[in-house]
């Protein structure tokens, strides 16, 4: 035997906001379902790119010589740069967090713009740094075309270096979309600290954004 | 329990057969034993316990801790027993013994070749002694391919750009069908050798001249068999469809218009040049896909097969 | 219609729309978020290609009639084959009990308005069509013709589609990937006020476990059909061995995605069977925390075990004996499972109705599907029958035969619920006694025809073969026709009025609490459970209802 | 069965996440720096090492995973996941013993990431031709 609560306008009233959905008794359900599925989703990106990393370090086990040479022709200060813009994204997307949470309108949307301009500047130094790559030759699989090499193999390096990156940098663009979308809605007031989770939940993936990229500089840029 | 064995297997004929049938004969009674078993349970539960009123209550039994260990307890028990078994016979076939005879098996689309010791080449057609032990080591030149003699129980990949093993001591004397079962693409099915388990003395025989089959043979004969054999129907057929390669059915003394769009006349020495180097005309509409048949055909097989395509008028 | 089971508004006068129909008109089914909709969309999908699949499989029954050619060439042959398992596998099996019947049930079943995350699902659908277009595109570009496994380096070299199918197998994952993340987010967060983890009905935990592997393994699959793509597009030299890469390296990412992901439809299968065994016998499930837990361990062990596809793929001796050991354990869950069903219906008050003769069939079938997988673990036999048609019987007792019966077993289940209209019984019943004896007779004699050694994916096959082949050719006509009839008499209720009671079964749980079919928003108001899911006591003990929502 | 929901826990300041990304940028240093040295075996370990220590950071203070057990679980339980795809694929492959027929007369000296020239052939110790593709 069930009993009915009569709840169906009940809810309502302990939401708030007008942006408690329907099938969630109240808020913090519906905040723990998001943040659980944003986390169930990072779970997937870890194992996707997991997928690369582990066939990056087959190869980079079979080919050592080859890999070792080949990451020579990448620059170890752009990736270091890119790594400290990232980083420093990453830091202004968590206080765009704490900004939602503490109802800061004004900076909240001043991070977020701030984590975009972050983002932005990534990609242009990801740009210049596959253009000189193509300009060169250095390119993925039967398009490796780099002259006077004296290690053969290193176009596998090279397989790995665009797949990787490449994937990460269709994330990083996905994210900015996201953050670009955020800023809209901040702008509207859509958010405070009742209802932040679009925040909470962006941030996360522009974490795991930044955290792949940890894993990626030094097995990429560093490796001896 | 024989007649079962050998309605569900067949014929063994190598030193692996034993360990593999017996463990097989055990895990097929077993399953035969739990789905009566199981099948017994339910058709008596139906049978007793049927539903005859709406009203009827039933026990509420939630669980039985020792009766559910049980049943956990006593498969656990067989089959780690069936993994023993299974792990024993599978060393066995790894490790090949050090006086064996080493061949290399090659596959590739879709024919196999042997290489024995002494350099013979062979296509499709393996010779070995019988309680020899018989290391194959295999490879690929194209895609994966899997070399399977059911008669034996082995089987292993053949693998391109590396090189996978296997061994027998073949006990019976007589002919084993050899498959491929590593999907392989459009002649997967027809890649098929066979395994000749020869007597010493018939061994030797072939070593020396081929079989006595191919010495005997008329040619036009001879020509049909090398057709079969050598991996020729792979490619040509003799009634006029159209396959890999141009069917040979009346192409003797016609002209042939070669990829560089030249015309060829189809004779004795034409026929000697496809098959020793297939790459030096290649008719128009085919692919230059033939590898070559020299070293793989004696003299006598050659003109055998020019013999052969004459007769396909 | 047992004992004030019925939810209170069901009875009376008082009549809501149902969620059929209300909102009306077909663009409200295309934008709905409600989870019944988007679960009868995914089983009308799944159904329509399982038709399409089907029929490719009687093609390669036909053609398998004679030793040489029957029907079509070689290359036709390759190409049905490769779809008929690449449809099975990523458009029906996959989605079958989890995106249809799972979408419909869930929900319900924990008392819940919704999934999760409605739009997602919604979303998981169009995906699903996508990945369905693009695969059935791949026709035009003159097929596939690698087999639905996609082994590298063939599929890297051979002509057709290959990149379409495998793209569109990519973008299929994804339509996975949000039926598991909504499932899991489901089953934590929205359950009724008063449902602990172990008064949820055992269809949950089937799901959840499936939730569980459609999330680990997915993207693995995703990223291996990526890599193809790119070998294919780039020649990135992975898995190519004339780069230096290594084929065999394939093997083990596609089975990573590929081993796990037969649990994605066993799983649910057992999961369905779970509950329709309690309802027929009318009695408590017998052990609810063995069959609980046995469901998550199989979908985790399902990760340690994927190279037993590998023994003899020039695998490492160790390797090979490892995975073999491992894989062995999988037997145990399996094993209390079937057992617990069996004690479940001992004493109990068993209904011969036909989700009940499926269920039946499904223990025997899964008996010698489960059975028949020892033969495959031990190293030795392995060795013998990789790749012969004993293989293909057994993937087809535990996936296609499972799966389908389990399906089958649901849809009866379920079908009072979903449509508020019952089939002829008669009729399913005998459907269901066809489809066990054809099911059988098609794939019985294939365990034969394997161990005598006729490898799998032939073409043309040696003479002696024939006739099982047969045999089993004729199966397939019988299976065939106890689809269609029940195709035929599940068309033929919608002639009937709706006039289904709440709970036509006697069931315990709470989907049958609800009106049939329920209203848009499942329940009135929120259920809060008040006994266990299979408590047939005539006074249930209640759960302790630990508090109320607020 | 509690989630810990944003009411539960303080929220962390500005000043914290300024310490968090300045430890952050330190270890970035620290790891550019570690390149240049010569660990031997070990250089990949320390790079990963170190790299592991900037994740933490990330997801234990970014992503606010100290205060989120539940969530830390999912994170570490697909982690875990990725390890056991990586550790059973490597010890296949590292414990297959290499064949080589026997009577090989040039042995195979393939050069790391080389196109291999195919397996080679016994009798004249040349390479195979491998397929036109």
């Amino acid at each position: 035997m069930s009993t009915a609560m009569p709840s169906a306008h009940a809810h309502a009233e302990h939401g708030h906001t007008p942006f408690l959905q329907h099938h969630f008794r109240e808020m913090s359900q519906q905040f723990d379902a998001a943040k659980i599925g944003m986390w169930l989703f990072l779970v997937t990106e870890v194992l996707l790119f997991g997928g690369l990393f582990v066939g990056y370090g087959i190869m980079h086990a079979r080919h050592p010589e080859a890999f070792v040479a080949a990451h020579h022709h990448l620059d170890k200060t752009l990736g270091a740069l890119n790594t400290v813009v990232l980083l420093v994204s990453s830091f202004t997307m968590v206080l765009s967090v704490w900004a939602a949470q503490t109802s800061r309108k004004k900076l909240l949307i001043l991070f977020l713009l701030l984590t975009l301009l972050c983002a932005g500047i990534f990609m242009v130094v990801k740009y210049f740094e596959y253009s000189h790559k193509f300009h060169e030759g250095l390119l993925p699989g039967k398009y490796y075309s780099h002259k006077g090499d004296t290690v053969p193999g290193q176009f596998m390096f090279f397989s790995f270096y665009f797949m990787m990156t490449g994937l990460h940098g269709i994330h990083v663009l996905l994210g900015m979309v996201a953050i670009a979308w955020l800023v809209f809605r901040a702008m509207k007031g859509h958010f405070s600290s009742e209802y932040y989770s679009p925040v909470e939940i962006t941030g996360l993936y522009w974490h795991l954004v930044d955290l792949i990229w940890i894993y990626l500089f030094p097995l990429m840029y560093l490796i001896s | 329990m024989n007649w079962f064995r050998d309605f569900l297997l067949p014929r063994g004929a190598s030193t692996h057969v034993g360990e593999m049938d017996g463990l097989f004969m055990f895990i097929t009674l077993l399953t035969v034993f739990f789905f009566f078993f199981n099948g017994g349970l339910i058709f008596y539960a139906v049978r007793r316990w049927r539903r005859r009123s709406d009203k009827e209550v039933t026990p509420h039994i939630t669980h039985d801790t020792r009766l559910e260990l049980v049943w956990s307890l006593i498969p656990l028990a067989v089959v780690m027993l069936i993994f023993l078994w299974g792990f024993k016979g599978y060393v066995k076939a790894w490790v090949a013994p050090n006086d064996s005879m080493e061949i290399i098996a090659t596959g590739k689309k879709w024919v196999w070749e042997f290489e024995y010791p002494d350099g013979t080449r062979t296509l499709n057609d393996l010779h070995v002694p019988v309680d020899q032990p018989v290391k194959l080591v295999l490879t690929s030149e194209d895609v994966i391919h899997s070399f399977y003699i059911p008669e034996f129980r082995l089987k292993r990949d053949a693998i391109p750009g590396r090189y996978t093993e296997l061994w027998f001591s073949a006990t019976k004397p007589g002919v084993y069908q050899v498959y491929c079962t590593e999907y392989c693409g459009k002649g997967h099915s027809d890649m098929l050798a066979r395994i000749f388990v020869d007597t010493p003395e018939q061994y030797e025989t072939f070593l020396r001249e081929g079989d006595e089959q191919t010495r005997k043979m008329p040619l036009k004969e001879l020509g049909r068999l090398v057709w079969e054999n050598k991996g020729c129907a792979t490619c040509h057929s003799i009634d006029g469809t159209r396959g890999q390669g141009p069917s040979w059915k009346g192409i003797w003394n016609q002209m042939h218009r070669g990829a560089d769009g030249k015309d060829y006349r189809v004779d004795a020495d034409y026929i000697r040049q496809s098959i020793l180097m297939p790459q030096a005309v290649v008719v128009q509409g085919y692919e230059p896909i033939m590898p070559t048949y020299q070293g793989l055909l004696r003299e006598r097989e050659i003109l055998a097969v020019i013999e052969f395509i004459k007769e396909l008028q | 219609m047992s004992e004030g089971v019925l939810h209170a508004g069901a009875g009376h006068a008082v009549h809501h729309a149902d969620y059929l129909e209300e909102p009306r008109g077909f663009w409200s089914w295309l934008t709905t978020v409600d989870h019944k909709r988007i679960g009868l969309m995914y089983m009308w999908s799944v159904l329509f290609f399982f038709l399409v699949g089907g029929i490719f499989a009687l093609l390669i029954r036909l053609e398998l009639l004679t030793p040489k050619q029957t029907i079509m060439d070689a290359e036709t042959y390759n190409r049905v084959f490769t779809l008929h398992g690449a449809i099975m596998t990523f458009l029906v099996i996959i989605p079958a009990i989890p995106a249809a019947l799972g979408n419909f049930a869930l929900p319900l079943l924990l008392g819940a308005k919704d999934v999760a995350f409605p739009r997602l699902n919604l979303a998981s659908l169009y995906v699903y069509w996508t990945g369905a277009a693009m695969a059935v595109a791949t026709l035009a570009l003159g097929g596939v013709d690698t087999g639905w496994t996609f082994y590298t380096p063939y599929s890297t070299t051979t002509g057709g589609g290959v990149t379409l199918m495998v793209l569109a197998a990519f973008v299929l994952g994804f339509s996975s990937i949000f039926t598991g993340v909504n499932f899991i987010a489901t089953i934590h967060k929205l359950r009724a006020p008063g449902m602990g983890w172990f008064e949820m009905p055992l269809f949950c935990w089937g799901m959840y476990a499936t939730a569980l592997i459609q999330i680990l393994a997915t993207p693995v699959l995703g990223i291996t059909l990526l890599l193809i793509v790119m070998e294919r597009l780039l020649g990135v030299g992975i898995f190519d061995p004339q780069l230096g890469g290594d084929p065999v390296l394939f093997q083990h990412f596609f089975w990573f995605y590929s081993h796990p992901a037969v649990y994605i439809m066993i799983l649910p299968a057992m999961a369905v069977i779970s509950e329709v065994i309690p309802t027929f016998s009318k009695k408590t499930i017998f052990g609810y925390k063995a069959i609980a837990f046995s469901s998550v361990a199989i979908a985790l062990l399902g990760f340690l075990v994927w190279a037993h596809h590998m023994f003899v793929a020039g695998m490492s001796l160790f390797a090979g004996a490892i995975f073999s050991f491992l894989t062995f354990f999988i037997a145990i869950p399996s094993a209390i499972k079937v057992f617990n069903w069996i004690a479940t219906m001992w004493r109990g008050s068993i209904a011969l109705e036909a989700p009940m003769l499926h269920a039946i069939s499904f223990l025997l079938i899964f008996t010698i599907g489960g059975l028949t997988g020892l033969f495959l673990a031990a190293l030795s036999t392995d060795v013998h029958l990789h790749d012969t048609y004993f293989v293909v019987a057994h993937f087809h007792y535990v996936m296609a035969g499972s799966n389908l019966i389990a399906m089958l077993a649901g849809m009866h289940y379920w079908w009072p619920k979903m449509y508020g209209r019952l089939y002829n019984k008669k009729l399913a019943a005998i459907a269901a006694g066809i489809i066990f004896v054809g099911f059988n007779l098609t794939f019985l004699p294939q365990f034969v025809l394997g161990s005598r050694g006729m490898p799998r994916r032939y073409f043309n096959y040696l003479p002696q073969f024939q006739d099982l082949h047969v045999v089993s050719t004729v199966g397939s006509w019988v299976l065939a026709a106890g689809l269609f009839l029940t195709a035929a008499y599940l068309l033929a209720s919608f002639r009937q009025p709706k006039g289904m009671t709440a709970n036509p079964w006697g069931g315990r749980t709470l989907e049958w609490e609800t009106s049939s079919p329920p209203s848009t928003h499942n329940f009135e108001g929120q259920p809060v459970l008040q006994h266990g899911p299979y408590d047939y006591r005539p006074e249930p003990a209640p759960v302790g209802v630990k508090e109320l929502a607020h | 069965m509690s989630h810990v929901n944003e009411h539960a826990h303080p929220i962390t300041g500005p000043k914290t996440y300024a310490l968090v990304l300045l430890a952050l940028l330190i270890l970035t240093v620290i790891t550019v720096q570690a390149s240049y040295f010569d660990f031997g075996a070990w250089n990949t370990v320390v790079a990963l090492l170190i790299a592991s220590a900037k994740g933490s950071l990330v997801a234990l203070y970014f992503m606010h995973l100290r205060h989120d057990k539940f969530n830390a679980v999912i994170f570490v339980g697909g982690l875990l996941f990725l390890a056991i795809f990586l550790i059973w694929t490597l010890f296949d492959i590292a414990t297959r013993q290499p064949v080589l027929p026997s009577n090989l007369k040039a042995p195979v000296q393939e050069f790391p990431g080389a196109p291999l020239g195919g397996p080679v052939r016994p009798s004249t110790g040349q390479p195979r031709g491998m397929p036109a593709q």
